[in-house]
């Protein structure tokens, strides 16, 4: 009933490519940006923020990131992970060599690297596919982490082996390191996410995307109607390695505040980031959004639900019994809606187009 | 149609549950809080389990014995980690303010400790990481929330040294031994590294290094090397399945397990049974004795589990794990109880700081509380947060249990007190923090 | 100069100083590559079978181990406690193709990989639910002393491991190339349609392949089991056989074998003398990267035919 | 599209030759030292029975697969050897036998691909969507409409071609191939599997390419009522020989063009 198109005609191609094309849609638009802007940092307390929110944020920019990479141009990646370390290891190195350089630009710079690195290990996409290649990427996984271990030159030679955020400032408000606050990080978190999530949906429906679904779906007629296969591929591992640099640095300095390798680590980080793009849809901005909502939300809500409804029990047994769970989830998700969140969504909005008619 | 609608629906219902998490439980008085963090679950278990089910049966037996701490209430509470430091972080965050707030943590998981570091002034919770964590916490005007007594992995790697040298006749027969340091390859497996560097040089031991890679159920490589090259001793710095696998490992290549010393995160009762009788004779430091020969654990079982032992012995009680949870959960009740006598009621996370800055435990103390001989002495104070008596026991598994082995092994604290000084004064530098007066 | 010789010409010298050592390595080697080839194999059965990249097989090695463990602590004869667990692993497959495959069949491949992982967690929850997370010692009578022929230390267990390994091979090549279902397995491998339209019953096929793949698991979590103590660390494994299963192709059985035979000895090898000049822990990398260099030449694989693109 | 519209036909000069072009697979030798010339405008026919090569010809055109032996000239350069992509710049393009649409994609977005030589724009323009980047991508949506017009598929611009009907999916193939405005355009069996209805459609506008924009045509057919219709000069593959080339009668009357069609025996 509020949600129909009748009556907005396009009259400029312009218009047609508008990135919201229905005006209902801009109304809904400027409704989340309100929540995330103004209500969230106003209700959210210490916990929501440091818990749930950020790592929600800085996830769902490096899902983008893999989305980009397996989502639009069809090669799938478990080296997430280790294109998030490049990203934070080069924040920390960056921050600590120029104390006074602007952190934002340290944070943008930080992915510059991250996405030479990727493409150096995206290079071997030309010649190899499919798991193949999903493979091969574990060895810039395993390598790089290997490195960031082993050379002592990446945490200044410091005995613990460790990387800690540095307190910077930004604006005059402190912005990374244990005393920023939550509301702080938030909100650089949030800003990156929500430009970052413009840029990919702006490169995905210019020339750009085009060419990556073009390798996607069918690579020799792509190469034919002149699309250049290395370039193409080489520029959605570097975009793609760019968001995850930039997430994994957000993902030290303004959530975890010190880390390791292991942070980096494949069951931490690549395997979740993979999940998000699929449950959320794969080749979809939105959809990454809200898989990695769905991925950071649901464990943490299978283990605080039973408590609030009154069941309590062992932390273990609990704790296997939401493995399983999620699990389950994630095979029914997947039988009854491979297309992911993206579809159901698309689904939702054409229910609410015909309500109150079913058809 | 009918999924896809339950699908959509259970989405919102989860995210709106989820809101509904807030843990602002009403603040009751008389109340202290421990927040426990676990790994029941996962890669680590074995060795969660019996460090949880210390802790629980300790804050328990308080409660039940004693009626809590100073007549505090104690109050705790689990979270299930899975060693994963991202859930780790959830559960921090929601710990850390209930029942009026945490007065000490202990996170057990290295990637956590360093989490919680820069943490714990903001959030005013002090930190008790005993044995792994940041070494240079033990510079207390860098760390002033944090603490890491008995002992630090520097002082157990020196101490090690000067264990061998009592075994050969004195350190100045070191030179011309060799020793491999075997470790996980990772921050905590590193740890030792630098010290062992040290004394190589000071004392003139070749010192071989071998990396083991995450998780280390291969290790075929380094024992051949070990085989080939023959150190006189293998100190070893690993965890969950690259201690059991090596042990298997060295016995086959015939190495004598006598000369085989694990740190204390490697000689744990889950660690020899894999093995079976080849892993009689395997030594490793220890913070502790294990066993339950001590007075408090007869009070364990009785007010705990009324008196059943098989059902004590089912929940680990004894083992070297689970009494290192023991030692931890008195150490930090113990900060608490001072604390709260000088503050004459219930205190703060600041007040049990404050306490550890001068906390200290004597033989009368460990005596009192049913524990004579379990432990070191400890004494820390504002500027050293590893106590003034950092060393370690030596324990050897006999094929049924651990046994302490001689007298404790102090740490050369010469040597490794500035390499502390170092990295704390080089911390402080990166991040601004202006270290404390003392 | 200095770097050259440590990297090209001090581990050659290293090597012929002792060559005996070398043929120590080598046999360490491809004795760890037969562990991992027991991993690679299951990968491998249902991968050709039912094109899916199966990331749940190091879960059901655990699953499968812990169940045997399980019962044997329960005082049942070691024999009845193999068939058990054989029982329960072939339960599991027809549930698996039941409520997970048939439902997803014609998916894309990424989604199948995707459901096995959540398989993988229903596993594991399931696994500890039912025998806890302690580690576990498993003992089947398997002698573990290790001996010296000629100065190289070999060790019954690698060596029962090795011929295991063989007879397991053995069996699947009899399996595949003389049984009537091992004929409908590869028929199904080679065309999912072509199959089902002769009238070979695809969800028979695929319950079949899991089952067999399941006792793959079962071997490898003895093996591994009896190595490391029965615990959660096993579902890593998976990650151990993944160079492997690039190197040796994902369809082909005699892949994983070989290709784990040289995984495991290039590690070894690379480990062992070039490990001290890189800074050791390089044997993770290593084999990935090998494996990666390897495919840049011959992106099909060890057996794989080479591939001709048409449009 | 900027091509000016000619008034009648011109037939200009040879725009692509194709010299003793062998090529094999192994043991297989699919063509086998093929000669023939294109000129400029014209409609050229390569035909023959299955497994003649034809499709395999027009791959070595669009440097898909690379000759064994030969020399192609297009516009005067020779490429013995060239990337696959470099074809479409050098203004050829062409349609697949076995529909090659990206399927994942809607109607407009792959015409949209056609024209990716033409849209020079860095992906940082790109990611603000703004300025330069929009207006580029404007003009070049304008020239996908008149094709879209052209070919009279508005009505599913913004279909997914994965859901179109068969007939409507080469017609989306012909206006992506269209969209980059080539100088030749290549067709492999453009109505194969059509109903006479859309075997109209499709030779109406394969003429009408050729008349408005003066587009050389390289097509393949099976349907050889309207291969004599439609092209200017047939080339008859068989076994990967050459065994004929000439106008529709000429060829016609050919024997060995008969033998080949009715299957007599080589010797």
């Amino acid at each position: 009933m509020f949600y129909r198109e009748a009556g907005q005609f396009k009259s400029t191609y312009q218009t047609d490519q508008a990135i919201f094309p229905i005006v209902q849609d801009r109304w809904f638009m400027a409704l989340v940006f309100i929540v995330a802007f103004v209500v969230i940092p106003l209700v959210a307390d210490e916990y929501w923020h440091q818990a749930i929110i950020i790592p929600f944020l800085i996830l769902a920019l490096a899902a983008i990131g893999l989305n980009i990479l397996t989502g639009y141009a069809g090669l799938v990646s478990l080296g997430t992970g280790a294109f998030m370390a490049v990203g934070a290891y080069s924040t920390y190195k960056m921050s600590t060599a120029f104390p006074d350089l602007n952190i934002i630009i340290i944070f943008l710079l930080s992915g510059v690297f991250a996405a030479m690195v990727g493409m150096v290990f995206g290079a071997p996409s030309l010649r190899i596919k499919g798991f193949y290649l999903a493979v091969a990427t574990l060895a810039a996984q395993f390598f790089i982490l290997w490195v960031f271990n082993k050379v002592e030159w990446f945490f200044n030679y410091s005995p613990s082996g460790t990387i800690t955020a540095p307190p910077r400032e930004l604006f005059g408000v402190l912005v990374t390191g244990p005393e920023a606050s939550p509301v702080a990080r938030y909100y650089v978190c949030l800003v990156f996410l929500v430009v970052f999530a413009f840029a990919a949906k702006n490169m995905a429906r210019g020339r750009l995307g085009r060419s990556w679904m073009a390798i996607r779906d069918m690579d020799i007629a792509a190469e034919i109607i002149g699309i250049r296969p290395l370039q193409t591929k080489l520029s959605a591992f570097g975009i793609s390695s760019f968001y995850c640099g930039v997430a994994g640095a957000l993902y030290i300095f303004c959530w975890l505040g010190s880390a390791e390798t292991e942070a980096f680590d494949i069951l931490n980080v690549s395997f979740p980031v993979l999940f998000m793009v699929i449950i959320g849809g794969l080749g979809s901005v939105l959809g990454a959004i809200l898989g990695a909502a769905f991925i950071t939300l649901m464990p943490i809500f299978l283990t605080n639900a039973p408590p609030m409804i009154g069941i309590h029990l062992a932390a273990d047994l609990q704790k296997h019994i939401e493995e399983i769970i999620l699990g389950l989830m994630i095979i029914t998700f997947l039988i009854v809606e491979p297309a992911g969140f993206n579809r159901l969504w698309q689904i939702a909005k054409e229910k609410i187009r015909k309500w109150p008619f079913p058809y | 149609m009918k999924l896809r609608s339950l699908l959509l629906a259970t989405a919102g219902i989860a995210v709106g549950v989820t809101g509904m998490i807030e843990s602002k439980a009403a603040f009751a008085a008389k109340e202290v809080f421990f927040p426990v963090m676990v790994y029941r679950t996962g890669a680590y278990a074995p060795s969660g389990v019996p460090i949880a089910n210390g802790f629980r049966d300790y804050y328990d037996l308080l409660n039940k014995r004693d009626g809590g701490i100073e007549g505090n209430k104690v109050v705790w509470e689990e979270c299930e980690t899975k060693y994963n430091t991202k859930i780790g972080v959830e559960c921090y965050e929601k710990l850390k303010g209930k029942h009026g707030g945490a007065v000490i943590v202990s996170p057990y998981s290295t990637g956590l400790t360093y989490q919680l570091i820069p943490k714990a002034p903001v959030d005013n919770v002090p930190i008790l990481s005993m044995g792994y964590g940041r070494t240079a916490a033990a510079d207390g005007r860098v760390f002033p929330w944090v603490f890491n007594f008995p002992s630090t992995y520097w002082s157990q790697a020196s101490a090690f040294v000067q264990y061998v040298g009592n075994q050969i006749g004195g350190l100045d027969k070191l030179s011309g031994q060799h020793i491999a340091h075997l470790h996980h390859n990772s921050a905590y497996g590193k740890e030792a590294n630098p010290t062992l560097k040290a004394l190589s040089k000071k004392f003139g031991f070749k010192l071989t290094v071998l990396a083991v890679d995450h998780p280390g159920q291969e290790q075929k490589a380094a024992w051949l090397q070990i085989r080939r090259k023959r150190p006189d001793w293998v100190f070893m710095s690993g965890w969950g399945v690259m201690n059991q696998v090596a042990i298997k490992e060295g016995n086959s290549i015939g190495y004598p397990m006598d000369k085989f010393v694990g740190n204390w995160w490697s000689g744990s009762d889950a660690d020899v049974i894999p093995a079976g009788d080849g892993a009689i004779g395997y030594k490793s430091t220890a913070m502790h004795a294990a066993g339950t020969k001590f007075p408090l654990f007869k009070d364990i079982i009785k007010h705990v589990y009324g008196g059943d032992a098989a059902k004590a012995k089912a929940n680990n009680v004894g083992e070297v794990l689970y009494n290192r949870a023991i030692l931890n959960a008195v150490f930090a009740t113990e900060a608490v109880r001072k604390a709260a006598k000088a503050k004459g009621g219930t205190p703060t996370g600041a007040d049990v700081r404050k306490a550890l800055e001068t906390f200290s435990i004597d033989k009368a103390r460990l005596k009192a509380l049913g524990l004579a001989g379990f432990a070191n002495p400890v004494s820390v104070s504002c500027k050293n947060h590893e106590g003034t008596s950092p060393g370690v026991f030596i324990q050897q598994w006999t094929g049924t249990a651990w046994k302490v082995q001689g007298g404790f092994v102090p740490a050369m604290s010469d040597v490794v007190r500035p390499l502390v000084e170092k990295a704390a004064a080089a911390y402080a530098k990166e991040n601004k923090i202006k270290p404390a007066s003392c | 100069m200095e770097v050259l010789n440590t990297f090209l010409i001090a581990p050659f010298l290293d090597m012929a100083d002792s060559p005996i050592f070398l043929l120590e390595v080598v046999i360490g080697g491809l004795m760890a590559g037969v562990m991992y080839s027991l991993v690679a194999l299951g990968f491998v059965l249902i991968y050709k079978a039912s094109g899916v990249f199966n990331y749940a097989q190091g879960a059901m090695v655990l699953f499968a181990a812990l169940t045997l463990v399980g019962l044997m602590e329960n005082h049942v004869p070691i024999i009845v406690a193999i068939i058990l667990t054989m029982a329960v692993m072939v339960g599991v497959a027809m549930l698996i193709e039941r409520y997970m495959l048939r439902p997803l069949v014609n998916q894309a491949q990424i989604i199948l990989f995707m459901a096995c992982i959540g398989l993988n967690f229903v596993f594991e929850g399931a696994g500890q639910i039912a025998w806890g997370s302690n580690v576990k010692k498993l003992d089947i009578g398997i002698p573990e002393n290790s001996f010296e022929i000629g100065g190289v230390l070999l060790n019954a267990f690698d060596l029962t491991a090795a011929i295991t390994a063989a007879i397991l091979v053995a069996f699947l090549a009899v399996f595949f190339q003389k049984t009537a279902i091992g004929r409908a397995l590869r028929a199904v491998a080679d065309d999912h349609q072509a199959a089902l339209s002769v009238g070979i019953p695809l969800k028979t096929i695929w319950v079949i392949v899991w089952s067999v793949s399941g006792f793959v698991a079962l071997v490898a979590g003895i093996m591994w089991g009896g190595k490391a103590g029965v615990q959660f660390s096993l579902v890593l494994i998976a990650l151990k056989a993944l160079p492997v299963l690039i190197l040796g192709g994902f369809e082909s059985v005699p892949g994983a074998i070989i290709g784990g035979l040289l995984i495991g000895v290039f590690e070894k090898v690379s480990e062992v003398y070039w490990g001290p000049a890189f800074g050791g822990a390089i044997e993770g990398w290593f084999a990935y990267m090998a494996a990666l260099v390897f495919l840049m030449f011959r992106p099909q694989g060890l057996f794989g035919e080479k591939i001709i693109e048409r449009v | 599209m900027s091509a000016e519209p000619t008034v009648g036909r011109k037939i200009g000069d040879v725009i692509l030759d194709v010299a003793n072009v062998s090529l094999s697979f192994g043991g297989v030798r699919a063509l086998n030292g093929v000669s023939f010339d294109v000129n400029e405008g014209e409609v050229r026919a390569i035909i023959g029975p299955n497994g003649a090569g034809k499709s395999s010809m027009l791959n070595c055109i669009n440097g898909f697969y690379k000759p064994t032996e030969g020399m192609i000239t297009f516009k005067g350069e020779s490429h013995h050897q060239m990337e696959t992509y470099e074809s479409a710049s050098q203004g050829i393009a062409r349609t697949f036998q076995n529909i090659a649409l990206f399927k994942g994609m809607t109607t407009l977005d792959n015409i949209m691909t056609g024209r990716n030589l033409q849209m020079k724009k860095n992906f940082l323009w790109q990611a603000l969507y703004f300025g330069p980047a929009l207006k580029e991508e404007l003009e070049n949506r304008e020239v996908v409409e008149k094709v879209i017009d052209f070919l009279e598929i508005e009505s599913i611009r913004k279909t997914v071609v994965g859901r179109l009907p068969y007939g409507l999916q080469k017609r989306v193939e012909l206006a992506r191939a269209l969209a980059a405005e080539p100088d030749m355009l290549l067709l492999d069996e453009p109505m194969a599997g059509m109903n006479h209805e859309e075997k109209e459609d499709m030779c109406r506008y394969i003429l009408d390419v050729n008349d408005e924009f003066g587009t050389t045509i390289v097509l393949i057919e099976h349907d050889m009522s309207v291969v004599m219709d439609i092209s200017d000069r047939v080339v008859v593959l068989d076994y990967g020989e050459k065994i004929a080339d000439g106008t529709p009668d000429e060829v016609r009357a050919n024997q060995r063009v008969v033998d080949a069609y009715l299957g007599v025996q080589h010797d």
